[in-house]
């Protein structure tokens, strides 16, 4: 867990340079200091549970076993990306991982979580789809159809909201009239609980907990509470909370609280952390060179992967396809 | 050949392809005890039991969505609207998830969804559930738009939706699902994305889908007995839209009426019309003519209802325009 | 109350026949058997106070002082109705006595209370909207953005659940995580009560307790439990309950509970109840007349109410006009 | 006359309203704190206070339906929608409220609310964030839709919106913030449902809206060296459709582009050339000719997604098809 949190947090920082040189464009949300979240949570998961989340998806990706290659290469817009370089920052997904996404819509990927959990129940497994989504993603209907769906139906749902106190630039307590988000769970009669979302050791354990109880009763909702130390997208002007704020949440760093637990224990000592952190320096920058030299998509592949199956042969023939009707 | 209603055709297209595909599954608003609003899933509860007909709570984001994401995990799941005018409360499940997963994520997985949503005036439920926006939906690459007019396209296209890897907006019409026609014996099976040639005619061509398929074939009777033998086109599909059975009529009779439910401005006649001079400019001896909804919402009250909707006097003045 | 419930009651059972003779066209919801809510609830507004429903609005319309031939004018489509006949059963209005629909798109009125609440409020006036709404409108997103920004932003809205049990033909328990609509509240930490819906009495001295409530503190959430005696509108098969239960709740029907209560009180005898029943048949024998004999809107007036502002005039030279295009 | 920037134009006209008008009230997502996600808001909240300038939930079903709501009750909202993409989520707010209250209740209250959504696809955004589906909009009679393609229409009609009794879907463009231009002195109000001629020419027509005026502007710059005089014609709304100008253009040019920046089928251009012909069939010396987006999902790589949207050069070659 040690590593793919640094994996996380070297691979956004060189993420962040490659947007200030307008290597990568578009929107790019960094998952810095969230990164216990992702780790703790997706520890747990096994192999046939389906994983989704919003567009903030580096470090769930990543902890879904998409390798730092696949994740660069995505975010500078390439044909070896996750998604062939159409998704970008905000839609990767690999689902040979059980990682169905990177999600931009707030709030649209929790009725797809709903769907995911229906077809795994109705074939009869006992999958669990883990569901991330943030504060400000709960005060919007999907929200309210997902989890009222999870519970008459009994979906094998774990729905896991990060709580980092803001939706862009609004407060859990200006945007939502609980600002326990977990107190949202009583109106549907959904166990839940509320934790600690900065120690991955914390969060492991409540990920355990509430997985099993989705495994054995259905739906359950875990709030943890966390915090994003970068803007909300590259450009946040940040007039909605202070340095200060800022810095009190910066001591308690996921990745320096992990490190103390590591180093208090007596297996590991500090030179193996460093030697763990200069091993992911590698992998970055080996991520970088990959990303770099992949080629770009082929100008065809605009028209590719709309449609699964082909239209019917005589569209072709109408001669609009010339005027670039492309799939229509 | 065996005479169906078309509620009967769509009610045995779902039947069969259930009774084919474990991975079909229905769900949406009475679909199950209830038997369907409008009576086409009547029976499917006993038969198929709660675990393949689910009844859904109001939230028409969560029907579609739901829908999606058990499309992405491998079901054939048909969602079904209650009207198409709750289609715009589940819009962005339509438009941004079902018609857009697929691409966006480079092809990884499909989107095998079917959303059946019933359109349509003329019953006076007044403006909000009388809607005719079949066009809107077109504008979407990604999605599929189906909407037959009669029982055998309704059959067979309904089929090949259920069977398709892609996501299809299946338009049915609350006023045709007393209407009859023959059905083929056996399997019934029509393609999406080609139009068809329902009625030969030499002096005009009459482009048309879904109710208005019928409305015009009454307008050509009349014309017939004016000695003026109408050609008319059955979209079937409005994307993917098959111009070419209409390219063809054209080209012969140099005269083209469009004729469709929904409203003028921004609909499925602009673009066929559109498209009709694109391909085939030098063969217009007349203005093309457009037959379409008044362009308001629509009243409660019947006369004023009738008035916006386009009826069969409103295509013969229309072709009286282009001879 | 009482003039007015049996009001309801005798208008609906004639706008039934009205229906099966085709002089009524598309949906027809009854309110029979719900009568003591709406009369309940309204009893107690002030005149500044809106209101707002559902499709399911006759009984309201009458109690917020519609007049029984404007409504029945309505029903028929004629000119002389509440909405011009435009609107028909599902879309009665009149907002100089502040009521502002009958709205047929489940759910989507809440966020319509919301928005004439937060007006009220911006003004400064102490006026409270009521919005009356179904148990299964409780289940679709508006609910959720409704009731929460209703709370964060501290709009004086007093929410009225009509539970009868069932939307359409699903089962409160099949269609809600929670079978006590009350209870969704708690997931907004607003104000709540379930009261009984069939004895007009108790519902008035709940109403007047939110309505207060309202008034000083904010959004409460009232859960009012009726029962609809007749199908969910004209031609519901009702395969969804069994005439049992119909019957064993048409016991306390909200009418002879009423009319008990008050032949118990020692001022009114019997016979002036049942002259109050012969003065409403005349009144809804009159509303007819005055319908059937009231004139259809005039051909032009499709055109009419549409916008509120006339087109720039170029526009009118557009011949297109001629084809149809009315207001576009 | 004073150089502005779409931004300050927008924001100008949005502060004067607030300033001469206390029925205005400002409501959507980061508005206030943030300033507006495009600054266009920016300084509204400590000038006019949380009463006035409003941070909503990200919920925008009750945005709009709050909206709604206010101006039943009088006052005149407007609504801020950050991107068009979301209002997928209010759709039926939009179409099914905005558009419908005023005429299904027979006129008893006018709905004077103004919706601002940004549009427009080049920023790699990926499918669901770059759409411009402005003529789904204009499908839906009750609403009037506009889309400025320079300062002193954004700030002109954005006053006449606000000032409006009716609903207005004021459509700007993520890309155009920057655009600069001039913009009269004082009161600048201009009116919706009229179209502009942005540039005279004898040659051909060119209509078009929103970004693409800038884009068809350069291309008629790159014309003229050739010789070629484009005339364009700016609908500036596309609801009401104003084709007067664009008419009598074509009637003098005998040739007609139509540029849009969304997709072509069922899109802006396909009502425009519907119209051209219906109105101006003898003056039509060549097809008209649609410039629009491909028909995809626009793809979040840079080269691709160019590929997909409407460049200058694919205006010069649709106008060599003409010529
Ligand atoms: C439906 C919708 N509305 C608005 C947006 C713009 N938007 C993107 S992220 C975001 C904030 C989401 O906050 P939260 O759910 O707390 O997630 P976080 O960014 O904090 O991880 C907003 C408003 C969107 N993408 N989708
Ligand atoms: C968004 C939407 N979905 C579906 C419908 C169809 N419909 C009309 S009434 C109704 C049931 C509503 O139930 P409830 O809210 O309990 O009100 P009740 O009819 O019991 O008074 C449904 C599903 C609709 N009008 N709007
Ligand atoms: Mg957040
Ligand atoms: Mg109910």
């Amino acid at each position: 867990m040690y590593h793919e949190m640094v994996l996380v947090r070297r691979l956004e920082e060189r993420a962040a340079t490659l947007y200030q040189e307008g290597k990568i464009g578009g929107f790019l949300h960094l998952y810095i200091g969230q990164e216990a979240v992702g780790t703790g949570v997706i520890a747990v998961r096994q192999p046939q549970d389906r994983v989704i989340t919003a567009y903030r998806d580096h470090g769930v990706a990543l902890s879904c076993g998409i390798s730092a290659r696949a994740v660069m290469a995505e975010l500078l817009g390439k044909a070896t990306g996750t998604s062939k370089g159409k998704g970008g920052s905000m839609h990767l997904a690999d689902v040979k991982r059980n990682f169905w996404g990177g999600h931009a819509i707030v709030g649209a990927h929790l009725p797809l979580a709903a769907g995911m959990a229906l077809a795994d129940k109705y074939r009869g497994s006992d999958a669990v789809t883990i569901c991330f989504f943030g504060d400000g993603a709960t005060n919007i209907g999907y929200f309210h159809e997902s989890l009222n769906l999870s519970m008459i139906w009994h979906l094998p749902v774990l729905w896991v909201c990060e709580n980092n106190l803001y939706g862009m630039g609004t407060s859990v307590e200006r945007a939502s009239a609980v600002s326990q988000i977990r107190q949202k769970a009583e109106g549907y009669g959904m166990p839940n609980e509320r934790g600690e979302g900065m120690d991955v050791l914390q969060v492991r354990q409540a990920a355990e907990r509430s997985l099993a109880a989705v495994r054995s009763d259905g739906p359950f909702l875990l709030e943890l509470v966390t915090y994003r130390f970068r803007g909300h997208s590259m450009g946040d002007p940040e007039r909605y909370r202070t340095s200060d704020e800022v810095q009190k949440w910066q001591e308690n760093d996921p990745i320096g609280i992990f490190r103390r637990h590591l180093s208090a224990g007596p297996q590991i000592k500090a030179d193996e952390l460093d030697a763990e952190e200069a091993r992911v320096a590698d992998e970055v920058e080996d991520a970088v060179r990959f990303a770099e030299s992949s080629p770009a998509p082929a100008p065809e592949e605009l028209f590719q992967d709309i449609y699964a199956e082909p239209e019917p042969p005589r569209l072709g023939s109408v001669s609009t396809d010339r005027q670039g009707q492309g799939q229509a | 050949m065996p005479i169906l209603t078309m509620r009967e055709a769509i009610s045995q297209a779902l039947w069969e392809e259930m009774e084919r595909d474990e991975r079909v599954i229905i769900l949406g608003e009475e679909v199950g005890v209830w038997g369907g609003t409008y009576a086409v899933t009547k029976g499917f509860y006993d038969h198929f039991g709660p675990e393949r007909v689910l009844d859904t709570p109001i939230a028409e984001g969560v029907i579609v969505g739901a829908a999606n994401g058990a499309a992405m995990a491998g079901l054939h799941p048909v969602a079904e609207l209650m009207t198409i005018n709750f289609a715009f409360l589940a819009m962005d499940q339509i438009v941004n998830h079902s018609a857009k997963l697929r691409s966006m994520f480079g092809g990884q997985f499909n989107m095998p969804v079917v959303i059946r949503a019933v359109g349509g005036g003329g019953r006076q439920l007044g403006a909000t559930h009388s809607q005719t926006p079949d066009a809107i939906f077109a504008h979407f690459p990604g999605l599929k738009v189906v909407a037959p007019g009669t029982p055998q396209d309704a059959k067979g296209l309904l089929k090949t939706a259920i069977r398709s890897e892609d996501p299809v907006l299946f338009i049915e019409h609350a006023t045709l699902y007393q209407a009859k026609g023959e059905v083929a014996e056996g399997e019934v099976l029509e393609p999406i994305g080609v139009a068809k040639i329902q009625r030969p005619g030499r002096d005009v061509t009459i482009v048309t889908y879904s109710k208005m398929l019928q409305v015009s074939l009454q307008a050509a009777e009349q014309l017939a007995r004016q000695g003026i033998e109408a050609e008319i086109v059955d979209l079937r599909s409005l994307r993917p839209l098959d111009m070419q059975p209409a390219l063809d009529s054209f080209r012969r009779t140099n005269r083209a009426v469009i004729v469709e439910e929904g409203w003028r401005s921004f609909g499925v006649g602009a673009e066929v019309s559109a498209r009709l001079y694109e391909e085939a400019f030098d063969y217009a001896d007349a203005p093309i003519q457009r037959v379409a909804q008044k362009e308001v919402p629509l009243p409660y009250n019947r006369e004023l209802e009738q008035a916006a909707l386009p009826q069969v006097d409103d295509i013969l003045a229309a072709v009286q325009r282009v001879l």
